[in-house]
């Protein structure tokens, strides 16, 4: 399997492909549309991220040694950021997700999603999935 | 009477008095229609500031210092300016808060919590601000007393039938907006007090989406409460006032402790100055006091009815326009509205709507508009929000509303 | 570790940055010594008001649009710019106030109005300022509880032995300020926090006083709750900030309602935010908050040791002056002392003192400067005031003294 | 006995012999100086002007059908302030009073005397003494 740096380079180079933002925004959204559905019993008031103007759930689970991360938002293109998130974290190891370096959103050409302000849910929703891995790694001690 | 001297409506004119849509945004020319949250600043605003500091900045009230005396005089005329825009009957009704919110607050605890008892019941209209609705929870569960919402309508307006039937209840006060900053509708809040009054409840009237729009007119309304907000009528943030009717305002408790506030102050116990001061604890934003009078001043050489005349223009031209899209759904369509559109597009999350129309560097606001008891109302989560100022044009809502089909096509 | 750039103090330059002090007051070059009421401000800081509003001006946390992104950024980075320069541990540890005494107000409303207990007992120390003294008594007296005051000595200086024994009282809470600005006095603050803490107390420290003059290490100091003004340290008025512990604001009940604060809103309950946001209701001073960041790199700029030793200075001259003229009597003479220089002149009234000087083009303020309990401690009705600030001079502590001996003769 | 305008414009006379500000603030100080004593006995907290930075006591008689000032303060300008109000205003009936116009010590060039900030006290001065003529009117309906 790729390292999570190999894989954040191939979506910044993905996105390097395109000229304008309309490519990369449509390129988010047809993301968003292949992010596998998560399970419906996941899409509770439990399972939302707080801070996010669209509404995000999150849900991972331990299979084996991994984490396999599901999403889901009522936004299109916050889904396309999901998918983003999730491909280079999902089936981790917690300390692999706990050390992997997120910077590269920004070289996408991404950054007004990295602000930290209430309306953009993407720092909320990295804290999450770190969350997770920190418990998943309690747990497992 | 003064004779009101002859405007002519000259719309370049006012843009060039705004530096900041001058500006690019990603690429494109600003298209600011996030006027409802807060309003751009003309020079005449800026400028103000910068002389401020630049000439007069000091301590006021208690210095007998030219340059506190002449801050001083110009926060006084300031307060004189906004009662004679108001209409209040005396200056010392008028106290500068930091906000709509700060002032909302301001009553609920210096009044609620002198008067407010257990039982008692406060009426909050559906269409309220969270301003104008968590200040009454909380002092309402301090002192046990009720709040209940007066219903909406399916078409943004109150349902009056329902405001009827809950007056029967006798409520001790009334909260209602007088513009919704989130659909628009302008209440009917003269009739709203009448009825109120003849009931004994008071009535405080949240002005924030008001004053940018429509002449106000506090002792016509016979409103007991005014609360307006400077930085969304073309002031600075940070400013914002209160008006209260005198004889309530002398019997409330002071709301902050603080220097300017008292009469004399021992460890013994404490007393009150008089009004305003009593209200006004600490150094005020005394940059702000004074500009937001000339912001005032500056709203009214143009003319608050050609001000509302121009805005009303932008919002039927904004939903003729939009009303061809395919899958536009406005959301409060009341016969009586301010300078705001609200509205939905079939399929499209408003966030994702917001993100595009960004990028295309038109700013619109998107979700719940600090107005979830509304989106509750209507069961959607939230709405994108179109809200129009004086320096608005058609053009951009041209562009906006290419902007909005643009998206819908990259989004459905 | 950062090292410090090499800075070289440079008065000329320092005052260039000040266009107000070139003014003519009653056809005087102005000689500003009431800055311990509120400061002047660089040009720095002017700019960057403008800036704000010309440039990013927008409603900020909940806006996708990139000037609402540009603003929130700014507003954000200042607070960090606070956490850094007060040493706190987390930036949501800093509450942006309207000043000092909202500060006050907000721990004494949502501390006491959740915590505090009939009979508990706040000692408040006796040279405080009136908004480290009134928020006490008004909650106090909601919850019956009681406010005692620790003594001052004839130094100015806190009675340290009066307060051991009050503090077997068990007090629940001590406010004290970090810099008198009535007597000038520097308290020992992290003794009073330490003796505090071992007797179980909470401690807020008022550093209204401190902030324009020495660093602050509330981390250092063990300090439960710390207030700062930004008006009387370069930045703009209606700006300040509250720090408190993680744990305590976490406990604590909201301030004000309104948007912002919130997590949501229902009739039938709302619930709250997370902290900063809890505490910050409604659209906050944006400008403020921005531009007191602002402010603080501006000082760190020049180097808080260099402002104090130059402030020291100019105390240090302008007591050795002043002694030399017939009558003068110092009020505070404490051994730790910031740059206020509170006075009074044998046979001659301090408003009169202040009237004269004013018409020599020199403020100075007199009065009680809203510290009443220490003119009973000194059983006086008030005194003159002169407080320096980075960009005064020697010459004009000149001709300060002059005055002063003139105004003295024509008014024996 | 002179008008009330007529004391007004001498006092705004005398004062115009004065160059600079100089003069002008001895000439008050002297003023001040000169104000006759007022009763130890009226020098209470009742008799207190609120709204001055100086204290400052206020008192009136009704002697025959004309009212009659007697004030003092701890600071002498304010005292001299006290005298140029008292020396127009003194033994007039309450309407005299009441439809006085103040407006001379503009004239005299003590306008920052004039401004209402709480710090100076002269416009509360100037109401109480309306206060007292309105009251004595009052009782005499
Ligand atoms: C020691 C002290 N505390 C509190 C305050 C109140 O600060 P602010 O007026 O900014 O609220 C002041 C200012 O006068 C002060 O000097
Ligand atoms: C209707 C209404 N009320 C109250 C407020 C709160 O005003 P402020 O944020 O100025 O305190 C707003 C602003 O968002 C508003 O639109």
């Amino acid at each position: 399997m790729e390292s999570i740096q190999e894989i954040q380079e191939e979506i910044v180079d993905d996105f390097a492909l395109f000229e304008d933002w309309m490519g990369k925004y449509n390129h988010l959204i047809d993301l968003g549309k292949d992010l596998p559905e998560i399970d419906d019993a996941y899409k509770t008031d439990d399972h939302l991220i707080k801070g996010c103007q669209s509404r995000v759930w999150l849900h991972a689970d331990m299979k084996g040694e991994k984490i396999h991360f599901s999403a889901d938002s009522d936004a299109i293109i916050t889904k396309g950021i999901i998918s983003l998130l999730i491909r280079p974290l999902n089936h981790r190891s917690p300390d692999e997700i706990l050390n992997a370096d997120m910077g590269f959103v920004d070289e996408i050409g991404l950054k007004e999603h990295l602000s930290p302000t209430r309306a953009n849910g993407l720092v909320s929703m990295i804290k999450q999935m770190k969350t997770y891995a920190l418990a998943f790694k309690a747990k497992s001690l | 009477m003064i004779t009101k001297p002859e405007t002519k409506f000259d719309l370049e004119a006012i843009r060039n008095e705004f530096p900041i849509l001058n500006q690019k945004v990603n690429g494109q020319d600003l298209v600011y229609f996030d006027n409802a949250a807060t309003s751009q600043k003309p020079k005449k605003v800026i400028q103000a500031i910068q002389d401020y500091y630049q000439n007069i900045n000091a301590n006021i009230h208690r210095g007998v210092h030219k340059l506190s005396q002449l801050a001083t005089d110009a926060y006084e005329a300031s307060r004189k300016t906004l009662q004679e825009h108001l209409n209040a009957r005396f200056a010392h009704e008028i106290i500068f808060t930091t906000g709509a919110s700060q002032g909302v607050n301001l009553v609920a605890r210096a009044w609620g919590g002198k008067f407010l008892k257990s039982g008692d019941i406060i009426l909050v209209s559906g269409m309220e601000h969270h301003s104008n609705i968590v200040p009454w929870q909380i002092i309402a569960q301090e002192k046990g007393a009720e709040v209940l919402p007066i219903p909406i309508l399916e078409s943004g307006e109150l349902d009056l039938e329902a405001f009827h039937e809950l007056l029967k209840k006798n409520p001790v006060l009334v909260a209602v907006n007088h513009v919704s900053n989130a659909l628009g509708t302008i209440n009917p809040v003269k009739e709203i007090i009448k009825l109120s009054h003849e009931k004994g409840a008071l009535v405080l009237v949240d002005g924030a989406q008001s004053l940018p729009h429509m002449k106000i007119d506090v002792q016509d309304l016979n409103a007991d409460f005014y609360v307006v907000s400077g930085h969304k009528a073309y002031g600075p943030t940070g400013s914002g006032a209160l008006y209260g009717k005198e004889d309530l305002l002398k019997e409330m408790n002071p709301y902050m402790g603080g220097g300017e506030m008292i009469s004399e102050v021992k460890f013994s116990g404490s007393t009150w100055a008089d009004l305003p001061h009593k209200f006004e604890a600490g150094t005020p934003h005394i940059e702000g006091g004074i500009v937001l009078g000339k912001a005032i001043d500056w709203m009214n050489e143009i003319g608050l009815e050609e001000i509302s005349r121009h805005e009303n223009e932008l919002l039927i031209y904004a939903q003729s326009k939009l009303n061809e899209l395919e899958g536009f759904r406005p959301i409060g369509q009341a016969k009586n509205k301010a300078s705001v559109l609200s509205f939905l597009m079939e399929g499209v999350h408003p966030y994702d709507l917001g993100m595009i129309l960004d990028q295309l560097g038109i700013a619109v606001r998107t979700g719940h508009h600090c107005a979830q008891p509304v989106m509750d109302s209507y069961k959607i989560p939230g709405t994108i929000r179109a809200s129009f100022a004086v320096y608005n044009t058609k053009a951009e809502i041209d562009r906006f509303v290419q902007g909005v089909q643009q998206a819908c096509e990259m989004l459905r």
